[in-house]
């Protein structure tokens, strides 16, 4: 039998990774895959969750749908400003994208 | 009869009043107004006198001035020999000075503010004459002050004038301020205010001489007693009248009064006494001595009124109260006619330097035998007023037991007379040293002089006689020998006197070269060493006492200076820095906003880990 | 319901800078009429209120109280004793002459007069209020239009001038809220009225006392000001338009000291007590210093700004001496101070609306040309001065005689003051009014009516009271003698 | 109450969710900004009329999902304030071209609907998803001037940081999942005691929770992207970012760790604390020197949060009244310098703040009003923002955190220096001349609002005080 | 997809494997996959790349649902992201990346400060969750096998229909403001 801790565990890397990603990663779109992986490390808590509550009730695994939807929808928005963003300045690259600042 | 007493200071108000408002419509009338004021308080001031004289003893309440809770203050006025003695002398000497401005200040062009201030002053003198309280005193004492510096720099065009005023009213509120802080403690050790009360306190010597101290402090400004002394002889910058009333006759006379008034805080101890007696002889004697090798008619004459003074103080500092006082009123008449007959001569010749007159007695007579009058009576010749007082004075210095100080005052009134007539026969006699168009004055001036030189004669008759006969004899050698001198001086080698005494020497040894042994006997034994005495006075004077005024003055300007700088830079720099400071760190802290948005999630997540560390750490 | 007389004297001139506000532009005259109907009226209303004065009841006389928000029991609460009342005359008085006096000023007047008269309601409220909120209100109240009058008429420098007197005295006055909430939720019931705070004051510990009279002291201090907090002073009175600069130094100065008066000293009198000394050091630093300071300045209105610091160190002397004779003086001394600073500062500027120039080495032989002026000037100076016989020196003699019971020493060497300060006011009379005319100002006009009128009234004041103190004792002593009873301090 | 019960009390979100689609759809045929703003408008009255029929029974809805209680109907009726106040303000914003109006009204009265759902949501899941429907429909709201790059940066900018942090705030949830076995925090508050609760995990996710509301509410160190977003959006959404979100953001802290966590809360409310002092400092000291007055006014809108969080961090009744007390003024104030400054820009087309010179003489009534919100959002009395401060500090000092009170004393000290500055620069200088402008009625007619708003909440806040009384918790 | 596994466990066990080794092992291989492919969407130096190891991530992390007995999630998983959203990241990248040219750098500066802050914070939370602090079903109690379809549908249509029609409408929203932003007038 699997202990709960390995999948949490899981989770967490999967969240420090794409928390790395998220910090270092140069290209917008590289970020917004980095934070995908911070939702699916959250899923997947939810989800070990609840099957290690051990009741009938779904809570965990409908509120995974939920962040699922809600991150395609995020995914949407974010890549649709990126290409607004390239549109206007042509780049992708964050480091560049500071005609604001101070 | 006395029960109007408090009348008197109010017509002159009035007249200042009504002469301030509507001077520049009155014009020449203006005068009048004054002087009617004068004679008003003049004639309630002899009924005052007449009543107190007939044993009408009453100090009586004007009404409260000021009170609340426990403490109030109630102004009334002292009737008793002292005060009416003032009151005739301060009144009488006041309208006869006014009478003479309307002569001497006929074409000024502030002549009716003139007359203002002149009758402020006298309102301001009476009242302070009359008041029975330490508070009511100092409101008029400082009242006093103020019409002297405006009258002093009335001619404020001048700007020594100006100065002069300004001394004065420093100098003087220097003393006041001692005289307040007296004033304070005095309420606060005896609980009183009230003149009458001063006789027995029940406080220790100790507080009580320095109260009295303090208060001495304030009279030895008023009546410019050494070391405050430097403001009167610049007093002179104002006009001749002023000087006569002011600071001849009455004002520098406020001081030797507030000490025969609070005289019963003097008696309870004797260090304050002995400390009046020899401040009073150190003036006296170095007075004097300036005095006789002055060139500057009126400042000869004021030296000799701070010498006076003096005299009033050391006599008021043995216990010569009678003396004290007595010379207080006769040196009033006397010197008051002196002054008025400079005036005259300055009216006629339009120059103060003495070395620029002479021979005026036979152009301009009545002042000149008037002058003369007043020379007879301050030299303390018989029977003229002077006399007597000094006379007295001498006396009671003697009863009192200080040989020392007997002989000081001997040496001053010798050389009191000495430069007396030294100014008498240098103005009055020989040839005129320059071209003077000297002319006498008109009567408005003349007569004043004439009855002030009556008051000079008889007025030492006004309080009965008494004789010491080895005293008067004393008094009576040394007032001749200082005439004798000074005749012998400028009389005697007359045709053979310069300009100016200075280049005299010079002169004196070309003489001894010609065969005149005389002069350089005189010279070697007497004028060198006084002249050098004099000079080494002076300049003492002028260097070391004045300057340490001046000093202090220029001291308090620099400590100024260097305050508003600290102002300016510390005090004020410390919230400018301030303000800097906050600016700085703002524009440090924005640089944190790179505009990179990597950045502000590394801060917020660096932010984070810290907070879950101090959960981890802290605990739950 | 009785007249409100005093809303009315508070809200009067706000109501008539609203009417203002729909006043055309153009129609100048219509609108300086307006203000100076409006601040004489409010004149008229203060002279009625110390005629209906009855000056033995040592209550809240005119008292209005409404409940304005019951949550925290914060209430619409005005009234007026003997120590308010001298001061809301005095505020009435120099704001109906100031307005008259600005009528030099040419640009932006609708705005001008709009804030002039904001201005007036806030001070008048300010000594009028009972209430802890309501006071700070008004208090604050004072600061905006201030800030704009000197911000936007001011001289050279204006704009440094008014952002740093309106951030020097919020600076104080935030740490005065924080004051004002300790105490409110430290009294049982919790209330915001100075009355009952004043009569539970004996239950509050010392320790809380002292730390709440610090804040207190920071917003009243620097209002006064007490050194080291007078620097935002001479920077602003500079700055500021004459009239202005006269209602800065005759009524605004006066808020700190009020505050001592009725906040400070009647509710945390044990602190009072244990602060007692560091009054009387600092007092005595603002004599002395502020003296040699203004005896340093060649800027006549600088000169005379520091005369104020000067001039308000008496009334730190009379609060530390804990005596009636004390307060009476320092009570005093703020009126006087108000009426004769403001003289002051309208003589100053007279003679810069003629030179253009408040430089004393520039002027010189004055006296000639403008006699008038010049007799106006010395009676004010001397008023300033200390001389007997005017208003001047009777509150400083008493602050004096209270100081000396308490600190002879200090006393002693603050009367030492007195004499510098004689020392630079007559220097400057010197500079600017003796000696050979200057004759760059040969052409130079003398004082003119409308100047002469808004001076006389302060002149008759000054000289009544110096002659005869009782008009303005009568009113005051009783409070303060109830005061000083229930503070504990000698009765003497 | 299950869903089917539910719909009846559910009514006002509902109509404002059917009339955004009805704008969406009659986008395509008009594109009058004002036509369709006032349809929202009419919509917005309509369902704030609808609100006090829905409260006859308060309680769970959709299963307890929600919670109707008077609280959330404060904060509903906030939102509702501040939508119809941003869409005034947006019908005379020069900035937007009318093709694409619909979308703009359908996405703002959707974020009502969203910050309405919010607001009452009693469920850490509800709250999570409303929170980022907020989110997501304020990131494309700021990116709204498509040809803008200052508009795309700052919406990515936002974005890149706002998904992080929510999804920071999602992790944290999934451990509290974890803890109590449920997200339903009517459950969870009766479940403090156990030994769970007290774990360092519940701490820590209590934590991460906070974070992602912090970001809502703009606090350090999640504030790093307001100053970007607010200069870059289009500057009704920059009114909107500064008073919806923010408002939403303290309501549900208030709920989450004031209601439901209170004895977890305790354990760090040192962290807030300090929080809030930083918070505040921050965003004084750095707001002091800005040139872009929309770039200032989110700086100080970072301070203002730190002031708000003071009520919150003391906790008390009283703090909670001072929160929403002040979110009231807030909102009216910094809206209406928002609306001030669309109206600047439309005549001089500039939002720096050295462009503002002279402004009192060119249009007086302008300056006025702008000069009133400024002075409120400093707390001089006797305006809104004073009587804001005074409750918090008041909440302050009753509760003994003198620190805190003395940290906001000392900074609304600061803060004044920034407010002034600009009111310098309006009075005291000579215009540049440009010509009037007419200004849209409708943004006049925002500003009244405000004005009337921050002068009435200033001089007799008795009756809302009375409301806030009834709408605690 | 567990029927199969139980098969191959069968095949196994007669070679005297533990019981549930095959179980075991493959979740820690599909978990070690999981995180390679993590690693690699924030390492590889090529986007185009670093999308495909994403949608190979989220296929394993599909994987390890199935050891939590949620197949539903497993599918939805892999229809949702690797279907739809990595579809969306290529389309993204063709349409704003140059990805032809292999040779640019992937990370920025604040490579070292980030790796310490996240190391923190990874550790952090896994001493949070060896702590235990989660909650067990009472002892005693059956353990049921968790929630099936019929179960989250149910769910869906009742508990949690509010949510679940909420999120409608930010789909909506979303769609309608990705288009306007997205298109622009030529």
């Amino acid at each position: 039998m699997i202990p709960q801790s390995h999948f949490l565990i899981l989770g967490a890397v999967l969240f420090a990774t794409g928390l790395y990603g998220a910090l270092t990663r140069r290209t917008a779109i590289g970020i917004l895959m980095s934070i995908e992986l911070i939702l699916n490390a959250a899923n997947i808590n939810l989800i070990t969750f609840n099957k290690f509550l051990g009741g009938p009730d779904s809570l965990g695994q409908v509120f995974a749908l939920f962040v699922m939807a809600i991150a395609a929808a995020s995914a949407v928005i974010g890549l649709v400003l990126v290409i607004a963003v390239y549109r206007n300045m042509k780049t992708i690259f964050t480091e560049n994208m500071n005609i604001m600042k101070w | 009869m006395v029960k109007y007493a408090h009348l008197i200071p109010l017509f002159p108000f009035a007249a200042f009043a009504v002469n301030i408002l509507f001077g520049r419509r009155l014009k020449k009338a203006s005068a009048l107004v004054s002087i009617g004021a004068s004679v008003a308080a003049l004639a309630i001031a002899v009924m005052a006198y007449i009543g107190n004289a007939c044993g009408g003893e009453g100090s009586y309440t004007i009404g409260r001035w000021i009170s609340f809770n426990g403490f109030s203050l109630d102004f009334g006025v002292t009737i008793d020999p002292l005060s009416c003695m003032m009151l005739l002398v301060v009144t009488v000497v006041g309208t006869l000075i006014q009478i003479y401005s309307i002569g001497y200040m006929h074409d000024d062009k502030r002549y009716s503010r003139f007359f203002a201030y002149m009758s402020l002053f006298m309102g301001s003198m009476l009242g302070l004459l009359l008041s029975d309280n330490f508070v009511m005193l100092y409101i008029f004492w400082e009242g006093v002050g103020l019409c002297s510096y405006l009258l002093i720099s009335f001619w404020f065009e001048r700007p020594a004038a100006a100065k002069a005023g300004m001394k004065a009213f420093i100098t003087t509120r220097i003393g006041d301020t001692g005289l307040l802080i007296g004033i304070l403690m005095l309420f606060f050790t005896a609980k009183t205010l009230y003149f009458k009360d001063l006789a027995g306190l029940g406080i220790n010597d100790a507080t009580l001489t320095v109260i009295a101290l303090l208060i001495f402090c304030g009279a030895a400004g008023k009546s410019a007693q050494f070391p405050l002394h430097v403001w009167l002889p610049d007093a002179m910058e104002g006009p001749t009248p002023v000087s006569a009333l002011i600071h001849a006759a009455t004002m520098v006379a406020a001081g030797v009064y507030l000490v025969a008034r609070t005289y019963g805080l003097f008696l309870s101890q004797h260090t304050s006494l002995t400390w009046v007696a020899y401040i009073g002889a150190i003036t006296a004697l170095m007075a004097a001595t300036i005095a006789t090798c002055n060139n500057d008619i009126k400042r000869i004459l004021a030296y000799s009124t701070i010498s006076q003074l003096g005299l009033m103080m050391l006599a008021l500092g043995v216990g010569g109260y009678e003396g004290g006082t007595f010379h207080l009123m006769t040196h009033a008449f006397f010197k008051a006619l002196l002054f008025l007959c400079a005036g005259s001569v300055i009216h006629a010749v339009h120059t103060q330097d003495i070395f620029k007159m002479g021979g005026l007695l036979g152009k301009m007579k009545a002042t000149g035998w008037t002058l003369i009058i007043g020379g007879l009576a301050i030299s303390g010749v018989p029977p003229f007023s002077g006399f007597w007082s000094k006379d007295e004075i001498l006396s009671e210095i003697l009863k009192g037991g200080h040989p020392v100080l007997f002989g000081v005052a001997a040496l001053t009134s010798l050389l009191t007379a000495f430069y007396m007539f030294r100014l008498i026969f240098i103005v009055l006699f020989g040839k005129p040293r320059s071209e003077l168009h000297a002319h006498e004055s008109p009567a408005v001036m003349t007569v004043p002089l004439v009855i002030l030189a009556a008051f000079a004669i008889f007025a030492g008759f006004f309080r009965p006689v008494k004789f010491e006969f080895l005293t008067m004899g004393v008094s009576i050698a040394i007032s001749l020998t200082g005439i004798g001198a000074a005749y012998a001086f400028y009389i005697l080698n007359n045709k053979l006197l310069p300009a100016s005494l200075r280049s005299r020497f010079a002169f004196l040894y070309k003489l001894v070269s010609n065969k005149y042994y005389v002069d350089e006997i005189y010279d070697a034994l007497v004028i060198r060493p006084c002249m050098r005495f004099a000079d080494i006075a002076s300049g003492f004077d002028s260097k070391v006492v004045d300057g340490a005024v001046n000093l202090t003055a220029y001291l308090s300007v620099i400590a100024g200076k260097v305050q508003s700088w600290f102002d300016l830079y510390i005090v004020d720099g410390i919230v400018n820095m301030t303000a800097n400071v906050t600016w700085l760190c703002s524009a440090i802290l924005r640089r944190f906003q790179t505009g990179f948005v990597q950045n502000y999630i590394l801060i917020a997540f660096f932010g984070l880990a810290i907070m879950i560390l101090i959960k981890l750490i802290g605990g739950r | 319901m009785p007249f409100p007389l005093l809303s009315s004297i508070i809200f009067l001139p706000l109501l008539a800078g609203l009417l203002i506000l729909f006043i055309p532009k153009g129609r100048t005259g219509m609108i300086k009429g307006a203000a100076t109907a409006a601040t004489g009226i409010t004149l008229l209303f203060a002279i009625f209120m110390v005629m209906g004065f009855d000056y033995n009841n040592t209550l809240m006389q005119f008292a209005e109280k409404f409940s304005w928000i019951p949550q925290v029991n914060i209430n619409y609460h005005l009234g007026v004793d003997g120590i308010s009342i001298g001061l809301v005359f005095l505020t009435a008085l120099l704001g109906f002459l100031a307005c008259i006096g600005s009528f030099g000023i040419k640009e932006r007047q609708k705005e001008y007069y709009f804030l002039y008269l904001l201005l007036n309601t806030g001070m008048l409220g300010t000594f009028l209020s009972l209430d802890l909120f309501l006071f700070y209100v008004f208090w604050e109240l004072v600061l905006v239009p201030m800030y704009f009058l000197i911000g936007i008429w001011g001289g050279p420098r204006r704009e440094y001038a008014a952002i740093k007197f309106f951030i020097y005295t919020l600076a104080g006055s935030v740490f005065m809220l924080l004051s004002i909430l300790a105490l409110y939720f430290t009294s049982q019931p919790h209330t915001f009225n100075m009355l009952e705070l004043a009569a539970a004051g004996s239950t509050f510990a010392k320790s809380f006392q002292i730390m709440v009279f610090v804040g207190f002291y920071l917003g009243f201090a620097i209002k006064v000001p007490v050194f080291p907090f007078h620097t935002w002073l001479p920077d602003a009175h500079v700055e500021a338009p004459t009239p202005i600069s006269v209602l800065l130094a005759g009524v605004l100065l006066k808020m700190g000291g009020y505050g001592f008066f009725r906040i400070s000293y009647p509710i945390l009198k044990d602190a009072a007590i244990y602060f007692a000394l560091p009054f009387a050091i600092l007092g005595l630093i603002n004599i002395v210093y502020g003296a040699f300071v203004a005896m340093a300045q060649t800027d006549f209105k600088k000169m005379v700004a520091y005369s104020s610091v000067s001039h308000m160190g008496f009334v730190m002397l009379g609060l530390a001496s804990m005596t009636v004779t004390g307060f009476n003086g320092a009570l005093m001394q703020m009126f006087n101070h108000g009426i004769i600073t403001g003289g002051m500062f309208l003589l100053v500027g007279v003679l810069y609306d003629r030179a253009h120039t408040r430089d004393l080495d520039k002027f010189g032989g004055l006296g000639a040309k403008m006699p008038v002026y010049a007799g106006v000037l010395v009676v004010f100076t001397l008023a300033s001065l200390g001389l007997p016989g005017l208003s001047g020196f009777v509150s400083e003699f008493m602050s004096l005689m209270g100081g000396f019971t308490a600190f002879r020493l200090i006393t002693t060497i603050s009367v030492l003051g007195m004499v510098i300060t004689a020392g630079y006011f007559l220097y400057m009379i010197q500079r600017v009014l003796l000696g050979p005319l200057n004759t760059a100002w040969s052409g130079i006009a003398d004082i003119n009516k409308r100047e002469l009128f808004t001076l006389v009234p302060l002149m008759i004041v000054v000289v009544a009271i110096g002659v005869y103190p009782l008009i303005i004792l009568n009113y005051q002593s009783p409070a303060i003698t109830e005061l000083v009873r229930h503070i504990g301090g000698l009765l003497l | 109450m299950s869903a089917a019960e539910s719909i009846r009390y559910f009514l006002p979100e509902l109509i404002l969710a059917g009339s955004a689609i009805l704008v969406l759809i009659a986008g395509l045929f008009t594109g009058k900004r004002a036509v369709l703003g006032a349809f929202c408008l009419a919509a917005i009255l309509l369902s704030i009329f609808c609100m006090p029929h829905s409260y006859e029974a308060a309680g769970p809805l959709f299963s307890n999902m929600l919670l109707n209680d008077t609280f959330s109907e404060f904060f509903k009726e906030i939102s509702l304030l501040v939508i119809g106040l941003v869409i005034l303000i947006s019908i005379g914003y020069k900035g937007f071209s009318d093709e694409d109006a619909g979308e703009y009204y359908f996405l703002l009265l959707a974020a009502a609907v969203a910050m309405m759902v919010a607001a009452s949501s009693n469920n850490l899941m509800m709250i999570y998803i409303s929170l980022e429907a907020i989110s997501l429909i304020s990131y494309m709201l700021t990116a709204f001037l498509k040809r803008d790059r200052f508009s795309s940066e700052a919406a990515l900018k936002y974005f890149l940081f706002g998904a992080l942090a929510t999804g920071v705030m999602l992790y944290g949830i999934s451990f509290i999942y974890g803890i109590f076995g449920t997200t339903d925090l009517s459950v969870i508050s009766g479940m403090l005691g156990t030994a769970g609760a007290n774990s360092l995990a519940a701490a820590v996710a209590l934590l991460l929770v906070f974070a992602g509301l912090s970001f809502k509410c703009a606090l350090v160190p999640f504030h790093m992207w307001v100053p970007d977003a607010y200069q870059g959006a289009p500057t009704p959404i920059t009114a909107f970012l500064s008073a919806g979100p923010k408002a939403i953001g303290f309501a549900i802290l208030v709920r989450v760790f004031l209601k439901n966590f209170f004895p977890l809360f305790t354990g760090w409310a040192d962290i807030a604390q300090a929080v809030a002092i930083i918070t505040m400092t921050a965003g004084n000291i750095i707001a002091i020197n800005q040139e872009d007055i929309k770039r200032m006014l989110g700086y100080s809108s970072i301070a203002q949060a730190g002031y708000i969080l003071i009520g919150f961090v003391v906790g008390t009744s009283l703090g909670i009244q001072a929160v929403m007390y002040y979110l009231i003024a807030y909102v009216l104030m910094n809206i209406g310098a928002f609306g001030c400054v669309i109206l600047v820009s439309n005549s001089i087309k500039s939002d720096h703040i050295g462009e503002y010179t002279g402004l009192a003489k060119r249009e007086p009534i302008l300056a006025f009003m702008l000069t009133i919100f400024l002075l409120s959002l400093a707390g001089i009395p006797p305006l809104a923002g004073f009587f804001g401060k005074f409750l918090v500090f008041a909440s302050a000092i009753q509760s003994k955190y003198y620190m805190l009170a003395v940290a906001g004393i000392v900074n609304s000290v600061l803060a004044v220096y920034y407010y002034m500055k600009v009111i310098k620069f309006m009075y005291m200088g000579e215009p540049r001349m440009v010509a009037r402008e007419h200004k849209p009625l409708s943004v006049k007619l925002a500003l009244i609002i405000a004005l009337a708003g921050v002068l009435i909440l200033g001089l007799f806040p008795v009756p809302f005080l009375r409301w806030i009384g009834n709408s605690l918790l | 997809m567990n029927g199969l596994i139980r098969q191959l466990s069968d095949i196994v066990n007669n070679y005297g494997l533990p019981q549930d080794f095959v179980v075991q092992a493959s979740f820690y291989v599909l978990a070690g996959l999981a995180c390679a492919f993590a690693f690699g969407v924030v390492a590889m130096r090529n986007i185009f790349h670093c999308a495909v190891s994403l949608a190979l991530c989220l296929f394993c992390v599909a994987g390890v649902y199935l050891f939590l007995n949620a197949e539903f999630l497993a599918i939805a998983q892999v229809i949702i992201y690797v279907g739809a959203i990595v579809t969306l990241f290529l389309f993204a990248i063709m349409l704003t990346a140059n990805i032809k040219d292999r040779s640019i750098r992937q990370a920025n500066r604040q490579v070292l400060v980030s790796a310490c802050v996240t190391a923190a914070i990874l550790s952090f939370f896994i001493y949070i969750i060896t702590g235990n602090a989660w909650k067990t079903p009472a002892p005693g109690a059956a353990v049921l096998a968790g929630p099936g379809l019929d179960d989250i549908g149910r769910a869906l249509m009742s508990a949690y229909a509010l949510p679940f029609e909420f999120i409608s409408l930010i789909l909506l929203a979303a769609l309608v403001g990705a288009i306007v932003i997205g298109k622009v007038k030529k």
